[in-house]
Protein backbone atom coordinates (compact mmCIF):
# COMPACT_ATOMS: atom_id res chain seq x y z
CA UNK A 1 0.00 0.00 0.00
CA UNK A 2 1.03 3.62 -0.24
CA UNK A 3 1.02 5.95 2.67
CA UNK A 4 1.44 9.75 3.50
CA UNK A 5 3.29 9.73 5.86
CA UNK A 6 3.64 13.05 7.73
CA UNK A 7 6.22 14.60 10.41
CA UNK A 8 5.37 17.78 12.65
CA UNK A 9 7.44 19.67 15.46
CA UNK A 10 11.25 18.38 15.99
CA UNK A 11 9.97 14.97 14.40
CA UNK A 12 10.00 16.73 11.24
CA UNK A 13 13.21 18.92 11.86
CA UNK A 14 15.34 15.87 12.82
CA UNK A 15 14.37 14.17 9.66
CA UNK A 16 14.68 17.15 7.14
CA UNK A 17 11.14 16.58 5.39
CA UNK A 18 7.02 17.33 5.96
CA UNK A 19 6.47 14.11 4.75
CA UNK A 20 7.30 11.27 2.79
CA UNK A 21 5.20 8.92 0.92
CA UNK A 22 6.09 5.26 1.36
CA UNK A 23 5.45 1.96 -0.51
CA UNK A 24 4.97 -0.30 2.50
CA UNK A 25 3.47 -3.97 3.56
CA UNK A 26 4.00 -3.19 7.06
CA UNK A 27 0.95 -4.36 9.03
CA UNK A 28 1.05 -2.09 12.33
CA UNK A 29 2.11 1.18 12.80
CA UNK A 30 5.34 -0.41 14.81
CA UNK A 31 5.81 -2.34 11.46
CA UNK A 32 6.14 1.15 9.65
CA UNK A 33 8.31 2.59 12.38
CA UNK A 34 11.05 0.02 12.13
CA UNK A 35 10.97 0.53 8.18
CA UNK A 36 11.30 4.26 8.47
CA UNK A 37 14.39 3.80 10.86
CA UNK A 38 16.31 1.64 8.28
CA UNK A 39 15.98 4.53 5.60
CA UNK A 40 18.72 6.93 6.91
CA UNK A 41 20.48 7.84 10.44
CA UNK A 42 18.34 10.91 10.49
CA UNK A 43 15.17 8.82 10.60
CA UNK A 44 17.05 6.75 13.23
CA UNK A 45 17.90 9.58 15.94
CA UNK A 46 13.56 10.23 15.02
CA UNK A 47 11.86 7.55 15.90
CA UNK A 48 14.88 6.11 18.58
CA UNK A 49 12.39 6.65 21.83
CA UNK A 50 8.73 6.31 20.12
CA UNK A 51 7.65 7.23 23.93
CA UNK A 52 7.88 10.20 23.19
CA UNK A 53 6.08 10.60 19.69
CA UNK A 54 2.61 10.60 19.20
CA UNK A 55 0.77 9.23 16.25
CA UNK A 56 -2.64 9.63 13.89
CA UNK A 57 -4.08 7.30 11.97
CA UNK A 58 -6.24 9.04 9.05
CA UNK A 59 -6.11 12.47 11.50
CA UNK A 60 -7.01 10.23 14.56
CA UNK A 61 -4.91 9.50 17.11
CA UNK A 62 -3.53 5.95 17.79
CA UNK A 63 -1.16 3.54 19.18
CA UNK A 64 2.01 2.16 17.56
CA UNK A 65 0.43 -1.35 17.96
CA UNK A 66 -2.76 0.21 15.73
CA UNK A 67 -3.00 -1.85 12.26
CA UNK A 68 -2.65 0.03 9.11
CA UNK A 69 -5.29 -1.87 6.92
CA UNK A 70 -7.09 0.33 5.02
CA UNK A 71 -5.14 3.70 6.30
CA UNK A 72 -3.84 6.26 3.95
CA UNK A 73 -2.12 9.30 6.00
CA UNK A 74 0.06 8.91 9.38
CA UNK A 75 1.56 11.52 11.13
CA UNK A 76 4.42 11.51 13.86
CA UNK A 77 5.09 14.52 16.21
CA UNK A 78 6.25 14.80 19.91
CA UNK A 79 3.20 15.35 22.62
CA UNK A 80 0.87 18.17 21.52
CA UNK A 81 1.31 21.10 23.16
CA UNK A 82 -1.57 23.29 22.30
CA UNK A 83 -3.71 26.23 23.95
CA UNK B 1 -20.78 25.93 17.84
CA UNK B 2 -17.73 27.71 15.53
CA UNK B 3 -14.41 26.42 15.57
CA UNK B 4 -11.58 28.87 14.00
CA UNK B 5 -7.80 28.30 12.92
CA UNK B 6 -6.28 31.07 11.43
CA UNK B 7 -3.20 33.46 11.48
CA UNK B 8 -4.18 36.26 11.36
CA UNK B 9 -4.86 37.84 15.08
CA UNK B 10 -8.57 37.88 16.81
CA UNK B 11 -10.14 40.34 19.53
CA UNK B 12 -11.48 38.57 22.56
CA UNK B 13 -13.56 41.64 23.39
CA UNK B 14 -15.01 41.50 19.58
CA UNK B 15 -15.61 37.95 19.52
CA UNK B 16 -17.40 37.72 22.53
CA UNK B 17 -20.06 40.52 21.85
CA UNK B 18 -20.97 38.50 18.62
CA UNK B 19 -21.37 35.57 21.23
CA UNK B 20 -24.19 33.28 21.58
CA UNK B 21 -26.76 36.08 21.47
CA UNK B 22 -30.12 35.33 20.70
CA UNK B 23 -30.45 32.42 23.14
CA UNK B 24 -33.34 33.26 25.66
CA UNK B 25 -31.98 30.79 28.17
CA UNK B 26 -28.16 31.93 28.63
CA UNK B 27 -27.57 33.10 31.79
CA UNK B 28 -24.03 32.38 32.04
CA UNK B 29 -21.34 32.92 29.59
CA UNK B 30 -17.47 32.14 30.55
CA UNK B 31 -14.56 33.44 28.06
CA UNK B 32 -10.70 32.09 28.28
CA UNK B 33 -7.76 33.53 26.23
CA UNK B 34 -4.41 32.24 26.38
CA UNK B 35 -1.33 34.83 26.08
CA UNK B 36 1.98 34.82 24.99
CA UNK B 37 4.11 35.13 28.08
CA UNK B 38 7.90 36.81 28.73
CA UNK B 39 8.38 35.74 31.80
CA UNK B 40 12.45 36.04 31.36
CA UNK B 41 12.08 39.39 28.97
CA UNK B 42 14.30 37.11 25.95
CA UNK B 43 11.46 35.80 24.34
CA UNK B 44 11.58 37.12 20.77
CA UNK B 45 8.55 35.11 18.99
CA UNK B 46 6.28 31.66 19.78
CA UNK B 47 5.77 29.67 16.74
CA UNK B 48 2.70 27.75 16.32
CA UNK B 49 2.98 24.72 13.89
CA UNK B 50 -0.15 22.56 13.64
CA UNK B 51 -1.86 19.88 11.36
CA UNK B 52 -3.98 20.72 9.03
CA UNK B 53 -7.15 18.59 8.52
CA UNK B 54 -6.74 17.41 12.22
CA UNK B 55 -6.61 20.44 13.97
CA UNK B 56 -10.19 21.51 12.79
CA UNK B 57 -11.39 17.75 13.00
CA UNK B 58 -9.85 17.38 16.90
CA UNK B 59 -10.69 20.62 18.02
CA UNK B 60 -14.50 19.87 16.31
CA UNK B 61 -15.01 16.16 18.43
CA UNK B 62 -13.64 17.98 22.05
CA UNK B 63 -16.40 21.12 21.35
CA UNK B 64 -19.13 18.28 20.41
CA UNK B 65 -18.07 16.55 23.65
CA UNK B 66 -17.98 20.06 25.64
CA UNK B 67 -21.49 20.66 24.34
CA UNK B 68 -23.29 17.19 24.93
CA UNK B 69 -21.94 17.04 28.66
CA UNK B 70 -22.66 20.65 29.91
CA UNK B 71 -25.60 21.38 27.90
CA UNK B 72 -24.20 24.53 26.48
CA UNK B 73 -26.02 26.52 24.19
CA UNK B 74 -23.49 28.04 22.37
CA UNK B 75 -19.30 28.04 22.09
CA UNK B 76 -16.37 29.18 20.19
CA UNK B 77 -12.96 27.60 19.54
CA UNK B 78 -10.17 29.81 17.91
CA UNK B 79 -6.86 29.13 18.03
CA UNK B 80 -3.75 30.77 16.01
CA UNK B 81 -1.02 29.44 14.21
CA UNK B 82 2.21 31.17 12.77
CA UNK B 83 4.65 33.68 14.41
CA UNK B 84 3.11 35.45 17.79
CA UNK B 85 4.94 38.05 19.95
CA UNK B 86 4.83 38.74 23.63
CA UNK B 87 1.17 40.17 24.47
CA UNK B 88 -0.19 38.55 21.52
CA UNK B 89 -2.96 36.36 22.36
CA UNK B 90 -2.40 32.80 21.38
CA UNK B 91 -6.24 30.89 21.44
CA UNK B 92 -9.67 31.62 23.26
CA UNK B 93 -12.54 29.36 24.10
CA UNK B 94 -15.88 31.04 25.33
CA UNK B 95 -19.08 29.01 26.63
CA UNK B 96 -22.84 29.39 26.63
CA UNK B 97 -24.74 27.98 29.01
CA UNK B 98 -28.08 28.41 31.43
CA UNK B 99 -25.95 28.32 34.96
CA UNK B 100 -22.18 29.30 35.80
CA UNK B 101 -21.21 25.89 36.91
CA UNK B 102 -21.59 24.02 33.73
CA UNK B 103 -20.16 27.34 31.53
CA UNK B 104 -16.85 26.80 33.73
CA UNK B 105 -16.85 23.45 33.62
CA UNK B 106 -17.26 23.44 29.71
CA UNK B 107 -14.04 25.85 29.32
CA UNK B 108 -11.63 24.45 31.69
CA UNK B 109 -12.93 20.96 29.74
CA UNK B 110 -11.96 22.72 26.29
CA UNK B 111 -8.71 24.24 27.75
CA UNK B 112 -7.54 20.97 28.88
CA UNK B 113 -8.13 18.99 25.58
CA UNK B 114 -7.03 21.51 23.45
CA UNK B 115 -3.54 21.75 25.56
CA UNK B 116 -2.89 18.14 25.14
CA UNK B 117 -5.45 16.65 22.54
CA UNK B 118 -5.08 19.05 19.89
CA UNK B 119 -2.16 18.95 17.35
CA UNK B 120 -0.45 22.13 17.82
CA UNK B 121 3.06 22.50 18.71
CA UNK B 122 5.10 25.89 20.34
CA UNK B 123 8.37 26.81 19.75
CA UNK B 124 10.04 29.69 21.54
CA UNK B 125 12.98 31.76 19.64
CA UNK B 126 14.87 33.54 22.11
CA UNK B 127 17.73 36.17 21.48
CA UNK B 128 19.77 32.68 22.76
CA UNK B 129 18.19 30.26 20.35
CA UNK B 130 15.24 28.19 19.80
CA UNK B 131 13.72 25.22 21.34
CA UNK B 132 10.32 23.38 21.02
CA UNK B 133 8.24 23.45 24.38
CA UNK B 134 8.05 20.12 26.29
CA UNK B 135 4.34 18.99 27.04
CA UNK B 136 3.81 18.97 30.66
CA UNK B 137 3.11 15.89 32.79
CA UNK B 138 0.49 18.09 34.90
CA UNK B 139 -1.61 19.27 31.42
CA UNK B 140 -1.67 15.08 30.43
CA UNK B 141 -2.33 14.78 34.10
CA UNK B 142 -5.18 17.57 34.34
CA UNK B 143 -7.44 15.28 31.49
CA UNK B 144 -7.76 12.21 34.01
CA UNK B 145 -10.41 14.88 36.04
CA UNK B 146 -12.87 14.76 33.32
CA UNK C 1 -7.89 45.43 40.91
CA UNK C 2 -11.02 47.30 40.20
CA UNK C 3 -14.89 46.81 41.35
CA UNK C 4 -17.39 48.86 40.10
CA UNK C 5 -21.28 48.57 41.25
CA UNK C 6 -23.42 50.28 38.96
CA UNK C 7 -27.00 51.12 37.13
CA UNK C 8 -25.86 51.83 33.90
CA UNK C 9 -25.01 48.55 31.67
CA UNK C 10 -21.88 47.66 30.41
CA UNK C 11 -20.03 46.01 27.27
CA UNK C 12 -17.85 42.54 28.81
CA UNK C 13 -15.57 42.85 25.29
CA UNK C 14 -14.84 46.61 25.51
CA UNK C 15 -13.99 45.71 29.47
CA UNK C 16 -11.72 42.72 28.22
CA UNK C 17 -10.11 45.42 25.60
CA UNK C 18 -8.05 47.07 28.33
CA UNK C 19 -7.78 44.48 31.03
CA UNK C 20 -4.71 43.64 32.13
CA UNK C 21 -2.97 45.20 29.48
CA UNK C 22 0.74 46.26 29.88
CA UNK C 23 1.49 42.80 31.69
CA UNK C 24 4.25 40.66 30.41
CA UNK C 25 3.52 37.78 32.94
CA UNK C 26 -0.06 36.90 31.85
CA UNK C 27 -0.75 34.21 30.22
CA UNK C 28 -4.34 33.21 30.90
CA UNK C 29 -7.34 35.66 31.16
CA UNK C 30 -10.66 34.14 32.11
CA UNK C 31 -13.85 36.08 32.03
CA UNK C 32 -17.62 34.89 33.42
CA UNK C 33 -20.81 37.59 32.45
CA UNK C 34 -24.05 36.69 34.18
CA UNK C 35 -27.05 37.37 31.83
CA UNK C 36 -30.81 37.87 32.66
CA UNK C 37 -32.51 35.01 31.50
CA UNK C 38 -36.07 34.35 30.75
CA UNK C 39 -36.94 30.37 30.45
CA UNK C 40 -40.21 30.55 30.52
CA UNK C 41 -40.90 33.96 28.68
CA UNK C 42 -42.88 35.36 31.01
CA UNK C 43 -40.02 37.88 33.05
CA UNK C 44 -40.53 40.97 32.28
CA UNK C 45 -37.44 41.96 34.15
CA UNK C 46 -35.03 41.60 37.06
CA UNK C 47 -35.01 44.06 39.97
CA UNK C 48 -32.05 44.10 41.71
CA UNK C 49 -31.37 45.96 44.72
CA UNK C 50 -28.08 46.55 47.17
CA UNK C 51 -26.48 47.72 49.86
CA UNK C 52 -24.81 50.66 49.14
CA UNK C 53 -21.35 50.96 50.93
CA UNK C 54 -21.26 47.63 52.27
CA UNK C 55 -22.02 45.93 48.76
CA UNK C 56 -18.13 47.93 47.29
CA UNK C 57 -16.33 46.58 50.26
CA UNK C 58 -17.70 43.40 50.36
CA UNK C 59 -16.28 42.82 47.13
CA UNK C 60 -13.08 44.44 47.26
CA UNK C 61 -12.94 42.09 50.32
CA UNK C 62 -13.35 39.22 48.04
CA UNK C 63 -11.55 40.67 45.30
CA UNK C 64 -8.10 41.10 47.78
CA UNK C 65 -8.22 37.27 48.74
CA UNK C 66 -8.48 36.12 45.28
CA UNK C 67 -5.68 38.16 44.58
CA UNK C 68 -3.44 37.12 47.02
CA UNK C 69 -4.42 33.06 46.77
CA UNK C 70 -4.39 32.60 43.24
CA UNK C 71 -1.57 35.63 42.68
CA UNK C 72 -3.47 37.37 40.28
CA UNK C 73 -1.80 40.27 37.91
CA UNK C 74 -5.24 41.67 37.43
CA UNK C 75 -9.00 40.93 38.33
CA UNK C 76 -12.80 42.93 38.03
CA UNK C 77 -15.69 43.02 38.93
CA UNK C 78 -18.49 44.67 37.79
CA UNK C 79 -22.18 44.38 39.33
CA UNK C 80 -25.35 46.17 38.00
CA UNK C 81 -28.05 47.01 40.21
CA UNK C 82 -31.80 48.68 39.50
CA UNK C 83 -34.26 47.26 36.79
CA UNK C 84 -32.29 44.99 33.98
CA UNK C 85 -34.41 42.99 31.27
CA UNK C 86 -33.90 39.27 29.94
CA UNK C 87 -30.66 39.42 27.87
CA UNK C 88 -29.05 42.22 29.80
CA UNK C 89 -25.56 41.67 31.50
CA UNK C 90 -26.09 41.31 35.11
CA UNK C 91 -22.39 41.56 35.59
CA UNK C 92 -18.86 40.15 35.06
CA UNK C 93 -15.64 39.04 36.42
CA UNK C 94 -12.37 38.84 34.61
CA UNK C 95 -9.05 37.50 35.83
CA UNK C 96 -5.64 37.74 34.81
CA UNK C 97 -2.42 35.13 35.62
CA UNK C 98 -0.03 33.80 34.58
CA UNK C 99 -1.16 30.12 34.09
CA UNK C 100 -4.47 28.57 33.26
CA UNK C 101 -5.53 26.99 36.20
CA UNK C 102 -5.24 30.20 38.82
CA UNK C 103 -7.47 32.36 36.45
CA UNK C 104 -9.95 30.14 36.60
CA UNK C 105 -9.98 29.17 39.85
CA UNK C 106 -9.77 32.69 40.85
CA UNK C 107 -12.75 33.09 38.67
CA UNK C 108 -14.95 30.40 40.11
CA UNK C 109 -14.01 31.38 43.61
CA UNK C 110 -14.82 35.16 43.07
CA UNK C 111 -18.63 33.93 41.27
CA UNK C 112 -19.19 32.15 44.38
CA UNK C 113 -18.64 34.92 46.85
CA UNK C 114 -20.32 36.95 44.72
CA UNK C 115 -23.22 35.01 45.05
CA UNK C 116 -23.63 34.65 48.55
CA UNK C 117 -21.67 37.16 50.27
CA UNK C 118 -21.72 40.44 48.64
CA UNK C 119 -25.34 42.30 49.14
CA UNK C 120 -27.47 42.32 46.87
CA UNK C 121 -30.76 40.81 46.50
CA UNK C 122 -32.77 39.73 43.12
CA UNK C 123 -36.96 40.16 42.73
CA UNK C 124 -38.72 38.60 39.43
CA UNK C 125 -40.85 40.84 38.34
CA UNK C 126 -43.04 38.58 35.30
CA UNK C 127 -46.69 39.18 33.96
CA UNK C 128 -48.50 37.04 37.00
CA UNK C 129 -46.53 39.05 39.19
CA UNK C 130 -43.14 39.37 41.47
CA UNK C 131 -41.13 37.56 43.71
CA UNK C 132 -37.45 37.72 45.82
CA UNK C 133 -35.46 35.39 43.90
CA UNK C 134 -34.68 32.74 46.85
CA UNK C 135 -30.84 31.79 47.92
CA UNK C 136 -29.64 28.27 46.73
CA UNK C 137 -28.63 25.73 49.03
CA UNK C 138 -26.25 24.82 46.17
CA UNK C 139 -24.87 28.81 46.35
CA UNK C 140 -23.97 28.14 49.93
CA UNK C 141 -22.64 24.89 49.53
CA UNK C 142 -20.47 25.96 46.82
CA UNK C 143 -18.49 28.45 49.19
CA UNK C 144 -17.06 25.41 51.30
CA UNK C 145 -14.71 23.72 48.31
CA UNK C 146 -12.44 26.67 49.08
CA UNK D 1 -26.46 54.57 71.88
CA UNK D 2 -28.51 55.70 68.56
CA UNK D 3 -28.37 52.42 65.76
CA UNK D 4 -28.56 53.10 62.23
CA UNK D 5 -31.22 49.98 61.42
CA UNK D 6 -31.17 49.25 58.05
CA UNK D 7 -33.51 46.99 56.04
CA UNK D 8 -33.35 45.48 52.39
CA UNK D 9 -35.43 43.16 49.94
CA UNK D 10 -38.67 41.71 51.73
CA UNK D 11 -37.56 42.96 54.82
CA UNK D 12 -37.70 46.51 53.95
CA UNK D 13 -40.76 45.34 52.42
CA UNK D 14 -42.28 43.66 55.40
CA UNK D 15 -41.51 46.32 57.64
CA UNK D 16 -42.38 49.58 55.37
CA UNK D 17 -39.18 51.27 55.42
CA UNK D 18 -36.14 51.10 54.46
CA UNK D 19 -34.86 52.06 58.03
CA UNK D 20 -35.13 53.20 61.01
CA UNK D 21 -33.34 55.15 63.56
CA UNK D 22 -33.36 53.18 67.29
CA UNK D 23 -32.20 54.40 70.46
CA UNK D 24 -31.60 51.65 72.43
CA UNK D 25 -29.53 49.86 74.82
CA UNK D 26 -29.44 46.55 73.43
CA UNK D 27 -26.28 44.43 74.12
CA UNK D 28 -26.52 41.94 71.43
CA UNK D 29 -28.53 41.42 67.89
CA UNK D 30 -30.68 39.47 69.48
CA UNK D 31 -31.66 41.88 71.79
CA UNK D 32 -32.15 44.33 69.22
CA UNK D 33 -34.13 41.78 66.92
CA UNK D 34 -36.71 41.46 70.56
CA UNK D 35 -36.86 45.22 70.68
CA UNK D 36 -37.97 45.87 67.12
CA UNK D 37 -40.46 42.67 67.09
CA UNK D 38 -41.89 44.69 69.69
CA UNK D 39 -42.78 48.09 67.82
CA UNK D 40 -45.32 46.94 65.50
CA UNK D 41 -46.88 43.25 64.50
CA UNK D 42 -45.35 44.21 60.75
CA UNK D 43 -41.94 44.17 62.65
CA UNK D 44 -43.02 40.91 64.32
CA UNK D 45 -43.67 39.47 61.51
CA UNK D 46 -40.35 40.55 59.54
CA UNK D 47 -38.55 38.95 62.74
CA UNK D 48 -40.56 35.96 62.76
CA UNK D 49 -37.97 33.63 61.40
CA UNK D 50 -34.37 34.72 62.35
CA UNK D 51 -32.65 31.86 60.56
CA UNK D 52 -34.07 33.08 57.31
CA UNK D 53 -32.24 36.50 57.83
CA UNK D 54 -28.55 37.98 58.16
CA UNK D 55 -27.08 40.74 59.29
CA UNK D 56 -24.63 42.75 59.27
CA UNK D 57 -22.91 45.49 61.87
CA UNK D 58 -21.58 48.41 60.46
CA UNK D 59 -21.21 46.77 57.11
CA UNK D 60 -19.67 43.77 58.40
CA UNK D 61 -20.99 40.11 58.58
CA UNK D 62 -22.13 39.10 61.83
CA UNK D 63 -23.64 36.63 63.91
CA UNK D 64 -27.09 37.36 66.05
CA UNK D 65 -25.81 36.84 68.97
CA UNK D 66 -22.75 39.50 68.52
CA UNK D 67 -22.32 42.60 70.70
CA UNK D 68 -23.51 45.71 69.46
CA UNK D 69 -20.60 47.75 71.48
CA UNK D 70 -19.38 50.63 69.54
CA UNK D 71 -21.67 49.87 66.52
CA UNK D 72 -23.38 52.99 65.08
CA UNK D 73 -25.40 50.82 61.69
CA UNK D 74 -26.72 47.59 61.79
CA UNK D 75 -28.80 45.68 58.73
CA UNK D 76 -31.16 43.19 58.43
CA UNK D 77 -31.21 41.58 55.02
CA UNK D 78 -32.41 37.93 53.89
CA UNK D 79 -29.68 35.54 52.16
CA UNK D 80 -28.08 37.22 49.29
CA UNK D 81 -28.61 36.72 45.59
CA UNK D 82 -25.86 38.44 43.61
CA UNK D 83 -24.18 36.93 40.63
Amino acid sequence: MTLQVLYFAWVRERIGLPRDQVETGAATVADLVEELRALAPRYDAAFADTSALRVALDQQLADFDAPLAGVREVAFFPPMTGG
Amino acid sequence: MAVRVQAKPFDTGAELAGFASGHKDVGAEVSFTGIVRDDTGGLRFMQIEHYPGMTEKAIAAIEAEAVTRWGLKDSLVIHRHGQLGPGEKIMMVATAAAHRAEAFAAAEFLMDYLKSRAPFWKKEVTADGEGWVAAKDEDEDALTRW
